[in-house]
């Protein structure tokens, strides 16, 4: 299980890298679910099957399908700019990400985070009493802001006179 | 818990600085930006599960849900607006986004 | 209600599907199972007799005018008491179109057309009929008709001899 | 843990369902081609073997033999890829489809599934979500109009009919209280879905028609406007595995509807295997009547009948289900 992990973990990694340097969006969306995958089934072995399912039903198979979509639709043509980034436009990258980085890793070596306890957290009636009782306010806005994504894509999208 | 929490938090670190440069860098396309905050998105919901797996609790777990369900709605409305200036203005690159009356 | 209408279009349609999964098909195995073509199907074209056993044709290029793929071809002879023949006649079924505008064409019933359909070869030479090939020992689809008795130039009885004939206007007579 | 010789059990049931699957999606063909012939009164493929049964065979050679082409300007490995994209998911969603009773064999208890998961249903929904993938990129990869026109059809229509499948499986899982399939069969022990759920079960028909990309819904691979649609440019064995992936689909379909709707497994007098093909073979038979009948929907009217029609409704039932379990005793 854990070489599994730590396998998933290499393919995440390496799949997400050649999504951000690959220059033509559709590879760099196919290279995105690859890595997404990888996670689903990192999600499962972390007992987490509802996400692990989520993650491949709506961000794999829902969001990457309407990223391909657009990019079908509106076929856009690869610039100069876009294929030789210069310096200037790495370096707040790479400031930015020396930051995080440097946080997680003092974090880490600032001692042991905890113990690893076992507890079944798979259980689906659980979380979903969880879900609905503790947190049913918050799925009702998360429901209000679905809707209003529907109308303003709706709004964007209506034919123009 | 099949690994230490540690090590999925560097994961998570790792994944999160890769979407972070794909959304710093790669201005010249919206569609590639987009998907750099795909990426640290997805950076956030395995640190969530991580958590949730680690201390046992299923909160984690929910806001995972929480995210991947305010992801849709994000992405839906930014690829339409997406769509909508590539038929506007034959572009897709967010430097040529520059002037207030489009 | 149109969603009704549209319930009932469409199992209407389902259940005439069904019926026909269980009927006999109409179509037939064909090299195993033969379809018998009417008489007067047109296929193949023959070179037909007269009820004498002499050939019909005369040659008179009307069919080889008439075909619309051009591929009736013949050679003009004529023998000493003026009966005309086909030196040779060559038929190029590789091109025949089987429209039947030869057969309407020819004045003596010659040139006929048959119910047997089967005409195909690996061989595109052999589809080359030459007038051995066309000629059959028999009257066709009229049997009683004989070009040269019923109108003619004296071949066989003299001019005005045969049975429906009227004897040849004599122009000189009409000289007031 | 598992052992050696559960595993090797496992193996062994991925074996015969994969070998037991190809061979029945090839015969479907067949199965196919004669009954199209049979409603248009026609003979159907006759001549390879008894009454044409060894037709998919010759198929199989034909498909073989034939040059692989692929066209100038093709994304190279996305062209390769794309028929295994559509075609493994369409297995892969076997792997949790219960077909049959636990049969105790050598003081073994061996349950006629390949992996009983706790989320069964979603694990159908989110293979089936993938399997637009397939289409979507061989016709982008092909660099033709037809294919891309293809594709992009294949995923509007993939992805809004996924939404009215899961709309109408949410009664299903509301009455068994589970997403795991075994369960869902357990529970139509005595009645089945079907009775307590027509809407939803038609619902469920319609939708896996159109995932199934089968008439009245085969607008992307429409061959009088689109020539053949995503798979324009595919020859040979590829656009064979395109081809069997399509059929693949439709037993796979009807393996799940049979599970949601009709009982799974259940039934009197015969044995429970038997009955679980039976079913399938009955989706099957309903698939291939439905495309011998009904003509090609317009793109529009496809779009229109889900979001404006089956969503609606589907939603509608759902509430209604959960009042009718509200006020149950």
């Amino acid at each position: 299980m854990t070489t599994l992990f730590y396998l998933l973990a290499l393919v995440a990694v390496i799949s997400t890298l050649f999504c951000i340097t690959e220059r033509h969006p559709v590879h760099a969306v196919v290279y995105l679910v690859t890595s997404f995958f990888s996670l689903a089934v990192i999600f499962y072995l972390l007992r987490a099957p509802l996400v692990a399912v989520f993650e491949v039903i709506i961000y794999a198979g829902a969001i990457m399908v309407l990223f391909l979509f657009s990019i079908m639709m509106s076929r856009p043509e690869v610039t100069e700019v876009e294929l030789h980034p210069g310096i200037r436009d790495w370096w707040p990258a790479l400031l930015l990400g020396g930051v995080f980085l440097g946080a997680v890793g003092t974090l880490i070596i600032s001692g042991p985070l905890l113990s690893p306890e076992t507890a079944n957290t798979g259980d689906i009636r659980a979380f979903s009493r969880l879900l609905f009782r503790k947190y049913g306010l918050a799925v009702e806005i998360v429901s209000l802001q679905l809707l209003f994504a529907l109308v303003g894509a709706l709004y964007l999208g209506r034919r123009r006179q | 818990m099949i690994v230490p929490l540690e090590q999925v938090l560097i994961l998570a670190a790792v994944i999160f600085v890769m979407g972070l440069a794909c959304l710093l860098v790669r201005r010249g396309n919206l569609i590639m930006m987009l998907v750099g905050i795909e990426i640290m998105l997805n950076a956030a919901i395995l640190a969530f599960v991580g958590g949730s797996a680690a201390w046992g609790k299923m909160d984690g777990q929910v806001f995972a849900l929480f995210i991947i369900a305010m992801t849709s709605a994000e992405v839906s409305l930014a690829l339409a607006m997406v769509v909508y200036l590539h038929r506007r203005r034959k572009t897709v690159n967010s430097d040529d986004f520059s002037g207030m009356k489009g | 209600m149109s969603v009704v209408k549209d319930i009932a279009a469409v199992s209407q349609g389902m259940w005439a599907t069904w019926k026909h999964l269980f009927r006999k098909p109409l179509t037939i195995p064909y090299p195993e199972q033969k379809r018998t073509p009417p008489p007067r199907y047109r296929a193949r074209i023959v070179l037909t007799r007269d009820p004498q056993g002499g050939e019909r044709c005369v040659a008179c290029y009307l069919c080889s005018a008439a075909c619309p793929v051009d591929c009736i071809s013949m050679q003009a002879g004529e023998r000493e008491n003026g009966r005309r023949y086909a030196e040779w006649f060559r038929i190029n079924f590789s091109r025949c179109i089987f429209c039947g505008l030869c057969a309407e064409a020819c004045p003596t019933m010659a040139i006929q057309m048959t119910p047997d359909y089967e005409l195909c070869s690996r061989d595109i030479m052999s589809l080359l009929y030459e007038k051995e090939d066309l000629l059959i020992d028999g009257c066709g689809k009229e049997p009683e008709y004989n070009f040269y008795r019923h109108a003619g130039i004296g071949v066989v009885n003299p001019r005005g001899g045969n049975p429906d004939e009227q004897p040849p206007v004599d122009v000189r007579g009409l000289v007031p | 843990m598992p052992d050696l010789i559960d595993i090797l059990i496992i193996i062994a049931k991925l074996g015969t369902i994969l070998v037991v699957i190809l061979s029945l999606a090839a015969n479907l063909v067949l199965a196919e081609r004669r009954m199209l012939a049979w409603i248009q009164d026609r003979q159907g493929p006759n001549r390879v073997g008894p009454q044409g049964l060894l037709q998919p065979l010759a198929d199989l050679i034909k498909l073989v033999t034939k040059e692989d082409l692929r066209p100038a300007g093709a994304d190279k490995w996305l062209f390769l890829l794309a028929p295994a994209m559509a075609a493994i998911p369409a297995m892969l969603t076997f792997a949790v489809v219960p077909f049959g009773s636990p049969v105790h064999l050598l003081g073994r208890v061996i349950t006629l599934q390949v992996v009983d998961l706790n989320v069964g249903v979603l694990f159908f929904m989110a293979l089936s979500s993938i399997a637009v993938y397939g289409i979507t990129l061989g016709g982008w990869a092909s660099n033709s109009k037809y294919a891309l026109l293809g594709g992009i059809r294949g995923l509007a229509q993939l992805i809004s009919y996924e939404l009215v499948m899961g709309l109408s499986l949410v009664p299903v899982v509301m009455l068994t209280h589970s997403f795991s399939l075994n369960e869902i069969v357990a529970a139509q022990a005595t009645v089945p879905f079907l009775l307590y759920q027509p809407l939803a079960f038609l619902l469920f028909f319609i939708s896996l028609l159109a995932e199934c990309k089968r008439t009245p819904f085969d607008i992307p691979e429409a061959e009088s406007e689109l020539v053949a649609g995503f798979h324009t440019e595919y020859s040979g064995l590829r656009f064979g595995l395109f081809f069997v992936g399509e059929y693949l689909n439709i037993i796979v379909l009807g393996g799940v509807a049979a599970t949601f709707f009709l009982g799974g497994w259940h039934g009197p007098f015969l044995p429970p295997l038997v009955w679980f093909c039976a079913k399938v073979l009955a989706f099957c038979f309903v698939f291939i009547w439905t495309r011998g009948t009904l003509p090609r929907l317009r793109s529009d009217q496809l779009m229109h009948l889900c979001w404006k029609v089956l969503t609606p409704v589907a939603l509608g039932n759902i509430l209604c289900t959960g009042w009718w379990l509200t006020i149950k005793p």
